[in-house]
């Protein structure tokens, strides 16, 4: 305990000492503040204007961050009649490094700010800052003078880097909590507990659709979107695409999968390929059936056209990411009458899938349509994971909307996902 | 197909060209200097499309179904004409055109305002005239401008609606200094990447400038380290990569204000973002562009379009009935 | 040269805009032009930008040289970058038989980037975010609201509960839920309304651009 | 081991960017930046697979003497001209008056906005005969479609210029964009993302394994 205290009282006295000789260093004889000014001679300023420096100078780690920032902040500077603040300028010393009462300009700040960041600190080193008010003077009506006033030496600080981002804690419980509900009911699912499923209109009609392509005796187009592998939307699209090969082998129909990605390309057609050869028919699956087009939006949805307009398929499938595309091949489909089943998580292209197509999955319909043609448990407990996430989604637009609009607790805070 | 549609078929592309090479000629030696209807005319032709949608209207109350061609003919035509007429209209600016201008008129002299442009010329007609409204407003008012791009094309774009905004008055008074008032960054790959790499480090994204120039030589930006630098930022945005990354991004991770010009299908869904707050602003498509010359007093393409804009609309509505009609008419059943 | 590209220009795009009328060899040229060129022009713009901007420029970077040209210091190479061009090799496998199955570890190397990125991503902004932005007092902070606010917030709090009921899946849509679930699909058929509207919009504006640069740009009519 | 190494990938390069959301602190700021480099290089290599796959095709289609054989070989001229052409040009190939960049103003730039300028007339032809009152949602989908378009341009207050000026077509369309709109979309996008988020933990964690060919 003695021990304790002995320490505590050298750290203390060692401080002070420090702080004393710091700042025998960096103040200037003069003054506190100093008036630098750029007055053209033979003007004075006027003795009314006192212009008072920038005060109360705050210096911190930039907290929840990676390192090499400190946060500068300062008392907001009181409205001078004649004397207008134009910006304000940010200086700093490094206590170790610099020559003495040597400060260097780091960045400006506009006139009403009261903070800055210096994003370019060394985590090793400790610094001082500065901050200095440009004032504009209003000498008389013709001429404006410019000179600036430097607040105290602020406090030593040195930035550093964190472990965790505690402004995101919210964001940690609510990933974890929704990741755990998802997986609950994978293990569910897997361990055999039956989980229902509501009737997804679009996805009744898939065999109805393969099946009047081989009547008709014509192709099945299916396009998996027009984005990357790195797209969760198309990695649906070609999930859904194994279950559709799988009943187009079964009936014997002739599949084409015209694609815009090289990497789609790979995936899909070694799903087809899988998808055949799951039904005991990996003869009939031939290379070409899946193929590149082209990486360009247009370029694939006119190569598309032309195919569509030319072979005539009688089912087309439009199952993944599209953008303005949409538009061009649903209704080039829909002037041919094929039928058309489509599925996008892009809310700007589903009003023309809605409109040109026979069937359309709507958004998150997409993610649950594999789901639902696969009924995989996994697939399947997932889906009644994000179900709850939903219901306490709901839960909380009810109880929250209730409270905010009674004044009773800011219960929207819980969702706030950056510190402002 | 028969042989003598085929040579008539012929005869029409043969016909436009040869038309086509007369008009040209004619604009290289002066005596075409543009086509103009007067009032009268321009009335008369909007009453003629308009009793020919209605007789179009009568022959679907028959029974006789207009085709394809039809439609692409009518609209065609509501969009070419009204760039001959002489017609202005009046417009109203929209609250989140407005909302976009009170954050831009807030910020001080001297604020830094990053505007990132991601597009390519094919959606320029829309984001173009947004592009220079806001490039000329900024430039007048002070604001210094840093310029990016997540697209490989945007950064050209960006050039030229820099030449644009620099040709108005008001800018040109400022005399605004390449890498003191604006810079352009130029275009760095990686998608969302960049963006997340900028809330750290903007350097080490965009070393150099569009033309070659070390970051550390542009005195605009030698001091701005990353998003907390910056006062307000301006995404023109065609898809992906664009107002979506930049909100989960750099908003919701980095707290930077933004405000959003997008083309006017991604629009509708920014206006969640507009809602919870995320952005600040918002322009949408054509008329958005033309809303905002409005509120800024600074006629540009925008504005000019909107007759056509508007024709069109008329058009597509109409045929909407029409179709509509049909539908009734036929008891429900018939698919067009 | 001016008067050829101007031509070309409008002789692809008159190309283009004849598919409206049918199927034919112009559209086609044009057609198959647009694809190689397309196709050529990524190929480039990918070659430049990522495989020498970024990896080769990144492994052997240029000498840091002040304004005047003189060497200042040699760049720091990130070797790091070695890695992804041996993912992007081996993305390349896929062309060789036998050992087309490496090419996954690229692609399993992609798919964890950006799953994980917009795991992140969309909880945060496309959830949070809007959960927070949606929870909101009715009549307004300090019960301020005018009765077209307060109509609003309404129509936002119930639409959007409304719509979320609808995308329910482990739930049979009956009863009262089912009519919540009615009234969620039609916020959304208004959204898409909207939307569609919207659409419309852009497409002629692009319309409009083109027959700016038709009648504009090549043939001079349009002042 | 041809399964669980892409599996072990996907699950580390998941878990670092879910992680560095959260821990600031290296070596995850710094991990952030690798991938995301390697992530652009490998994208530029993939397209080779494409591009390489486009002219075997357009090959196949040659050597076969398809009734388009023409034109896959005009496919594979263009290929050939601009890729020939970017290289030579070397990394300035993109500054203003290079053959590329004309190329790419006068070819591929007309081309594509034609391309997407079309879609109005395709968008025109789609309401004409798609867009149908069939029942009640239908119904409302058109009418919210027709306030709005019709409330975007001055067209529309000019409609109802004899109606006070908050009932004008353009007040109305600003209405049903900011409340009913937004909250239709805010639900579609709250649904998308947790579908998102449920398939991306799925793919992390090694559950959905489809995108690495075949089922399990």
């Amino acid at each position: 305990m003695q021990q304790e205290q002995s320490i505590a009282f050298k750290t203390g006295m060692l401080s002070i000492c420090l702080f004393i000789l710091l700042g025998l260093l960096y103040l200037p004889p003069e003054s506190v503040a100093q008036q630098e000014s750029s007055v053209p001679p033979g003007t004075a300023i006027p003795d009314s204007i006192q212009l008072k420096p920038p005060i109360h100078i705050e210096v911190k780690d930039t907290p929840d961050d990676a390192g090499g920032s400190v946060t500068i902040r300062w008392e907001e500077q009181p409205v001078l009649e004649n004397a207008v603040i134009q910006k304000y300028r940010i200086l700093r010393a490094s206590v170790e490094n610099s020559v003495p009462g040597e400060f260097i300009f780091v960045g400006e700040a506009t006139n009403r700010a009261t903070v800055f960041s210096d994003g370019s600190t060394d985590d090793d080193s400790t610094y001082v800052y500065k901050v200095e008010a440009v004032y504009e003077l209003k000498v008389d009506d013709t001429t404006v003078v410019t000179t600036t006033v430097q607040s105290s030496v602020s406090d030593e600080v040195s930035s550093s880097a964190q472990w965790f981002n505690f402004q995101r804690i919210n964001v940690f419980v609510g990933v974890v909590l929704l990741s755990f509900f998802i997986l609950y009911y994978i293990y569910q699912a897997q361990s055999g507990k039956k989980l229902f499923i509501r009737k997804i209109a679009g996805l009744e009609a898939v065999d109805e659709a393969v099946g009047r392509a081989t009547e008709m005796g014509k192709k099945i187009f299916y396009i998996p979107g027009t984005q990357d592998m790195d797209n969760v939307q198309t990695i649906a699209g070609v999930t859904i695409l194994g279950r559709v090969a799988e009943i187009a082998a079964q009936y014997d129909t002739w599949l084409e999968v015209p694609v815009s990605r090289s990497l789609v390309l790979v995936t899909a057609k070694e799903i087809v390929k899988e998808a055949y050869s799951k039904v005991g028919r990996p003869d009939a699956f031939r290379e070409d059936q899946v193929h590149y087009l082209t990486d360009d939006q247009f370029g694939y949805a006119a190569g598309i056209d032309g195919m569509v307009v030319r072979e005539r398929p009688a089912t087309i499938f439009y199952m993944g990411a599209f953008y303005a595309e949409s538009l061009i091949l649903a209704e080039t489909g829909n002037s041919i009458g094929a039928i058309q089943i489509s599925g996008t998580a892009m809310p700007s292209q589903l009003p023309f899938f809605v409109a040109a197509c026979d069937y359309t999955l709507i958004g998150e319909e997409l993610f649950a349509a594999s789901a639902y043609l696969s009924r995989e448990p996994k697939l399947l407990g997932s889906l009644k994971g994000q179900d709850v996430g939903k219901a306490l989604i709901l839960i909380s637009l009810l109880v929250g909307t209730i409270l905010e609009t009674f004044h009773i607790w800011q219960f929207s805070s819980l969702f706030k996902v950056i510190g402002e | 197909m028969s042989s003598t549609t085929r040579i008539r078929e012929l005869a029409v592309v043969i016909l436009i060209l040869v038309i086509s090479v007369i008009v040209y000629i004619g604009k290289i030696q002066g005596w075409n200097n543009g086509l103009m209807f007067s009032p009268a005319v321009s009335l008369t032709v909007v009453i003629v499309i308009f009793l020919l949608l209605l007789y179009i209207l009568l022959r679907t109350l028959q029974g006789h179904l207009i085709g394809r061609r039809t439609v692409f003919l009518f609209v065609g035509l509501a969009v070419v004409l009204p760039f001959f007429m002489t017609l202005t209209l009046k417009f109203r600016v929209s609250p989140e055109v407005q909302q976009l201008y009170d954050a831009l008129s807030e910020l001080q002299p001297g604020s830094k305002v990053l505007v990132s442009f991601d597009y390519d010329p094919p959606s320029a007609p829309e984001l173009q005239p947004m592009a220079v409204a806001f490039l000329r407003y900024c430039l007048s008012h002070d604001l210094k401008v840093i310029i990016i791009g997540l697209w490989p094309q945007g950064p050209q774009q960006a050039n030229l609606a820099l030449e644009d905004a620099l040709k108005s008055k008001e800018v040109a008074a400022k005399k605004p200094e390449y890498g003191v008032d604006y810079v352009n960054l130029g275009f760095q790959v990686g998608n969302e990447f960049v963006i997340q790499r900028m809330g750290t480090d903007f350097k080490s994204m965009f070393p150099k400038d569009y033309s070659g120039t070390v970051y550390d030589d542009l005195p605009l930006v030698r001091n701005v380290k990353n998003f907390s630098n910056i006062d307000y930022s301006f995404n023109l945005s065609a898809g992906y990569p664009g107002t979506q990354e930049w909100v989960q991004v750099a908003v919701d991770r980095y707290g930077l204000k933004m405000g959003a010009g997008n083309t006017a299908v991604q629009a509708p869904m920014m206006y969640t973002y507009l809602n919870a707050g995320q952005l600040v602003g918002l322009l949408g498509g054509m008329n958005g562009a033309a809303e905002f010359e409005l509120v800024t007093n600074e006629i540009g393409k925008g504005t000019k379009f909107m007759l056509s804009q508007s024709f069109a609309h008329m058009i597509v509505i109409a045929f909407i009935i029409i179709g509509n009609v049909a539908y009734f008419k036929s008891g429900r059943k018939k698919k067009l | 040269m001016e008067h050829v590209a101007v031509w070309i220009a409008a002789f692809l795009t008159l190309g283009i805009i004849s598919f409206l009328y049918k199927d034919n060899p112009w559209y086609k040229l044009s057609e198959a032009i647009f694809v190689g060129i397309s196709a050529g022009y990524w190929f480039v713009v990918l070659f430049w930008d990522n495989i020498y901007g970024k990896f080769w420029v990144g492994v052997f970077p240029p000498d840091v040289v002040d304004e005047a040209g003189n060497f200042v210091s040699h760049g720091v190479p990130d070797y790091a970058l070695i890695v992804g061009a041996v993912l992007g090799v081996l993305m390349l496998a896929r062309l060789l038989p036998g050992v087309g199955w490496i090419s996954r570890w690229p692609l399993a190397f992609i798919v964890g980037c950006t799953s994980g990125l917009y795991l992140m991503n969309y909880f945060s902004s496309n959830i949070m975010r809007q959960v927070q932005g949606t929870i909101i007092p009715l009549f307004g902070i300090g019960y301020g609201a005018s009765v077209y606010e307060i109509i609003g917030n309404i129509v936002i709090v119930g639409g959007t509960f409304a719509g979320l009921v609808y995308f329910f899946f482990s739930k049979e849509h009956r009863g009262a839920f089912g009519a919540t679930a009615k009234v969620g699909i039609w916020v959304i058929m208004i959204t898409f309304g909207a939307s569609f509207g919207y659409t419309v919009m852009s497409r002629m504006s692009l319309l409009i651009g083109r027959i700016d640069f038709l009648f504009g740009d090549w043939l001079g009519l349009i002042k | 081991m041809r399964r669980e190494i892409p599996l072990l990938i996907t699950a580390i390069t998941g878990i670092v960017f879910v992680l560095q959301y959260f821990i600031p602190h290296a070596p995850f700021n710094k991990m952030n930046t690798w991938f995301s480099d390697w992530f652009s290089i490998v994208g530029a290599f993939a397209i080779w697979l494409g591009a390489l796959n486009l002219l075997k095709i357009s090959f196949q289609k040659i050597m076969d003497k398809k009734s388009d054989w023409f034109f896959a070989l005009v496919i594979i001229i263009s290929f050939f001209v601009i890729t020939i052409i970017g290289f030579a040009e070397g990394q300035g190939f993109r500054e203003p008056g290079t053959t590329f960049s004309w190329l790419y103003d006068y070819v591929y730039s007309p081309l594509s906005a034609t391309m997407f300028a079309i879609l109005a007339f395709f968008v025109a032809s789609a309401s004409y005969r798609a867009f149908r009152a069939r029942n009640f949602e239908a119904t409302l989908l058109l009418l919210s479609a027709f306030f709005v378009m019709l409330g975007r341009v001055p067209v529309g207050d000019i409609i109802t210029g004899f109606l006070p000026q908050q009932y004008q077509l353009s007040q109305v369309a600003s209405w049903i964009m900011t409340f009913p709109q937004t909250a239709g979309q805010r639900a579609i996008m709250i649904g998308i993302a947790l579908g998102l988020v449920s398939t991306s933990l799925r793919i992390i964690l090694g559950i959905e394994r489809s995108h690495l060919g075949g089922g399990d």
